[in-house]
């Protein structure tokens, strides 16, 4: 009881120290000076017409990179942590079959799913979406897959190949950008096009699959390394 | 006129996801609660497109688009779990 | 590897990628052909499922007019489901009924399943070969053959002649 | 007052107030998941909190279309920025819990309990 | 208009929150973070913020319940 | 054109009018299947009438909203019925009510055998 006071009063403590800040916030007016420079050079500079894409993809491309690396990495602890136990989970349990309904359902959603994980992708540059969002998707996909099917298994090759292919698209995209245009992971070496059409924006539709690929294949690699390998009855 | 009735749907929706709310924390057992939250998502897809018209921007749609398809997904995931089928 | 099943999933895909972008621009056309083609290819070499549906013209004129006839279900019936609500006596008669259906192909099943589901006042909850069991908000007979008659007789019919 | 009743305020709130509520709910509950989940509401909070620093009065979404012209844009738009970074910040915060949820795994399997008070080896 | 549905967004997100916080079942807390993550996605389009509704919208959907069902069941197989 | 926007309107509102009923329905129905009966169904309808109404106002987002009716058509029964029988699976407590439960009585005469 006594500890749960002091933890009480700790947290009311630093809602007195952050309070200040919140009182005293009336929302921003106008854009800042750097987000106005994207307002207003983003547009020609880069080409896409959403300017968050650009931000992502170009403007902020390194921290990007930096985040997909962080995204990998926890992937790859997370095998890492629970392969090493799986050898002795191969035990026969009771595993309810699924509905006809749910399986046949899934044939029909999958492919569904996939293809608007790939209007996210390749759309990224004009409505809201992206690599980020598109994986997610695709991943979401992969699981529609295994709640339908629990035995079906994973082509792991595969997806270690999609995911070091797509790592390696990326980089080199962006060392492209070193050389036929000004800086890393500049997207002008390609035309630019016109604004708001699909075959615009350079380089960012590539990259942004590239992304989207490798952001997916991680989700995926997550899902099946925490999944049960069992047998059904 | 338009906006006046598009007002009173808005309320209404919201009246039902806080009547869907009220039985989440109610809801005697898992399911219930998943039931609870299956509506929730089904109402906040027309909330969102009300917010797109009133915005005034096609975009915002994808992202009903996006629970549209996948809402169920969690729901899906509450059942196989609760019969052990995971 | 089944072209018909291919083919009517390559349909349905790019169908979907039209209506999502809107546009008949022809760089986006070739975009959605190809990943349309792609994923065909890929989900629907190994499953037969989309392979029993042929497009003629009585299927087409079926599919609308149980577009029709479903819609009109639904609105019905949950009219009939919002009055129990309102009434304050809350007058449900519920319980689990067994129904028998003639469908055979899987896709026509589900769908025949998912109508029912959508239809206020029946649910189905499990299919086991070819007895449904569904839980029904107002039950008027246990009995199998009335049952299937007073549920599904309008759905089977249109579903019959659309998936064989 | 009236500077309170502006939808950035009431966001920013909201999003503390959910800061709050997982820290709470990190320091107070016992069972790891509980842990967990308050994390990952911690993080839903700071996520609302920096996206409504992004928004500016008025604004629509920094997407050029029918909508909003390219002159215009400056005039319309709200900041992409912190929309960008929370982008991001949402896939990471994934992995995070997912990572979380490893270590409670492995725990579990070492002392076959959830609670966070049997795991007493480092305690001084 | 907008700003009454923020108050009431956040009214919900917040109660949503001390469910996911107190309620004994750890299914419930589960699912009621879940349904924050949701509202939270209606709050960013409230907000101008699209893109990331969709990112929310996408992780919060499916994949962030399955991974905690997926380590919830793995414990109840560990100890049948 | 101003008639136009007002049936478009006038549709969303009946939409809401039936989202309103499902959760109603949720909170006065005494055991789960009816919940579902009368919950989900109710919002679906309501969510498809209320984008329908939206799609007569503005003819730009009709394609758009007519996808997304799609999706919530074909998923929405879905997840109905995964959840039913789970829960009829677990045994869930159904209202005094019931008149029958075949599929219980099914199931028994299986383990039985």
């Amino acid at each position: 009881m006594i500890k749960k006071g002091i933890l009480l009063l700790i947290l009311v403590g630093f809602f007195a120290v952050i309070s200040s800040l919140i009182i005293n916030f009336t929302g921003n007016e106008a854009l800042n000076p750097m987000a106005k420079h994207y307002a207003e050079n983003g547009p020609s500079e880069v080409g896409a017409a959403n300017l968050v894409t650009a931000v992502v993809v170009t403007y902020r491309g390194l921290d990007t990179l930096g985040e997909i690396t962080i995204l990998f990495i926890a992937a790859a602890i997370i095998g890492f942590f629970l392969k090493a136990h799986n050898a002795d989970a191969d035990r026969p349990s009771r595993l309810r079959k699924t509905s006809e309904i749910l399986e046949t359902a899934s044939t029909l959603l999958v492919p569904t799913i996939f293809m608007l994980g790939a209007y996210i992708f390749i759309n990224g540059h004009l409505t809201p979406g992206g690599g980020f969002q598109g994986g997610a998707v695709m991943a979401s996909g992969v699981m529609m897959i295994i709640l339908a099917r629990p035995t079906s298994k994973f082509n792991h090759k595969l997806l270690s190949v999609l995911e070091s292919v797509s790592g390696v698209a990326f980089v080199i995209l962006g060392v492209l950008g070193v050389v036929l245009a000004s800086g890393f992971l500049n997207n002008s070496f390609l035309p630019l096009g016109e604004l708001g059409s699909i075959l615009s924006a350079g380089a960012i539709p590539i990259i942004y699959v590239s992304i989207g690929i490798k952001v997916g294949s991680e989700l995926t690699g997550i899902l099946d390394s925490l999944k049960e390998h069992q047998n059904e009855i | 006129m338009v906006n006046t009735i598009l007002i009173m749907a808005g309320v209404l929706m919201a009246l039902g996801i806080l009547l869907a709310l009220f039985r989440f924390i109610l809801g005697p057992d898992v399911t219930d609660r998943a039931i609870a939250f299956d509506v929730m998502t089904v109402s906040s897809i027309s909330v969102i497109a009300l917010i797109a018209y009133f915005a005034g921007r096609v975009i915002y749609l994808d992202v009903a688009l996006v629970y549209g398809l996948l809402s169920f997904l969690s729901v899906v995931v509450i059942g196989r779990y609760i019969e052990r089928g995971l | 590897m089944n072209i018909r099943n291919v083919a009517n999933l390559f349909v349905l895909l790019f169908l979907i990628w039209l209506l999502l972008t809107g546009t008949f621009e022809l760089t986006s056309l070739v975009l959605g052909v190809t990943i349309a083609g792609l994923f065909a290819l890929n989900f629907g070499k190994n499953s037969s499922v989309f392979g029993k549906f042929r497009l003629t013209p009585k299927v087409f004129v079926y599919s609308l007019i149980y577009l029709f006839v479903i819609a009109w279900e639904i609105v019905k019936s949950n009219i009939d489901v919002a009055l129990r609500v309102i009434n304050p006596k809350l007058p449900i008669n519920p319980g689990i009924v067994k129904i028998k259906t003639r469908l055979k192909s899987p896709m026509g099943r589900m769908i025949l399943a998912n109508s029912i589901t959508l239809t206020p006042g029946t649910l189905t909850i499990d299919i086991k070969d070819d007895e449904l069991y569904i839980h029904w908000i107002d039950v008027k007979t246990l009995d199998a053959e009335k049952a299937s008659q007073e549920i599904l007789g309008k759905f089977e019919k249109l579903l019959e002649v659309i998936y064989g | 007052m009236t500077q309170y009743f502006s939808l950035e305020f009431i966001t920013m709130l909201t999003g503390f107030l959910l800061i709050i509520v997982g820290i709470w709910g990190m320091i107070s509950q016992k069972n790891l998941i509980k842990i967990v989940i308050g994390f990952s509401l911690f993080d839903t909070g700071l996520n609302i909190v920096i996206v409504s620093l992004s928004h500016i009065k008025n604004s629509t979404a920094p997407i050029i279309d029918k909508a909003v012209d390219v002159s215009q844009a400056a005039s319309k738009i709200a900041d992409p920025v912190p929309q960008a970074l929370v982008l991001t910040s949402i896939v990471i915060g994934l992995g995070v819990t997912a990572l979380m949820l490893a270590y409670v795994l492995r725990l579990y399997r070492e002392k076959k309990s959830l609670d966070i008070n049997s795991y007493t080896d480092l305690k001084w | 208009m907008s700003i009454l549905l923020a108050i009431f967004l956040g009214l919900v997100i917040l109660v949503l929150a001390g469910t996911a916080i107190y309620h004994k079942n750890t299914k419930v807390a589960i699912i009621a973070a879940g349904a924050v993550g949701l509202f939270a996605s209606v709050l960013y389009i409230l907000l101008a913020a699209p893109d990331v509704a969709l990112t929310e919208a996408s992780i919060g959907s499916g994949l962030s319940t399955i991974i905690f069902f997926y380590v919830l069941n793995k414990i109840r197989q560990t100890n049948d | 054109m101003e008639i136009r926007e007002t049936v478009g309107a006038a549709v969303t509102l009946l939409g809401s009018v039936f989202i309103f009923l499902g959760g109603l329905g949720i909170v006065r129905m005494p055991d789960l299947f009816n919940r579902i009966q009368a919950g989900t169904k109710a919002s679906t309808l309501g969510t498809i009438l209320s984008l329908l109404g939206l799609a007569i106002m503005n003819e730009a987002w009709i394609w758009k909203l007519l996808v997304i009716i799609f999706f919530v058509l074909i998923t929405n029964p879905i997840s109905s019925n995964v959840i039913s029988r789970a829960a009829h699976f677990r045994g869930t407590r159904m209202t005094n009510k019931t008149v029958a439960d075949l599929l219980s009585d099914k199931n028994k005469k299986i383990s039985e055998e």
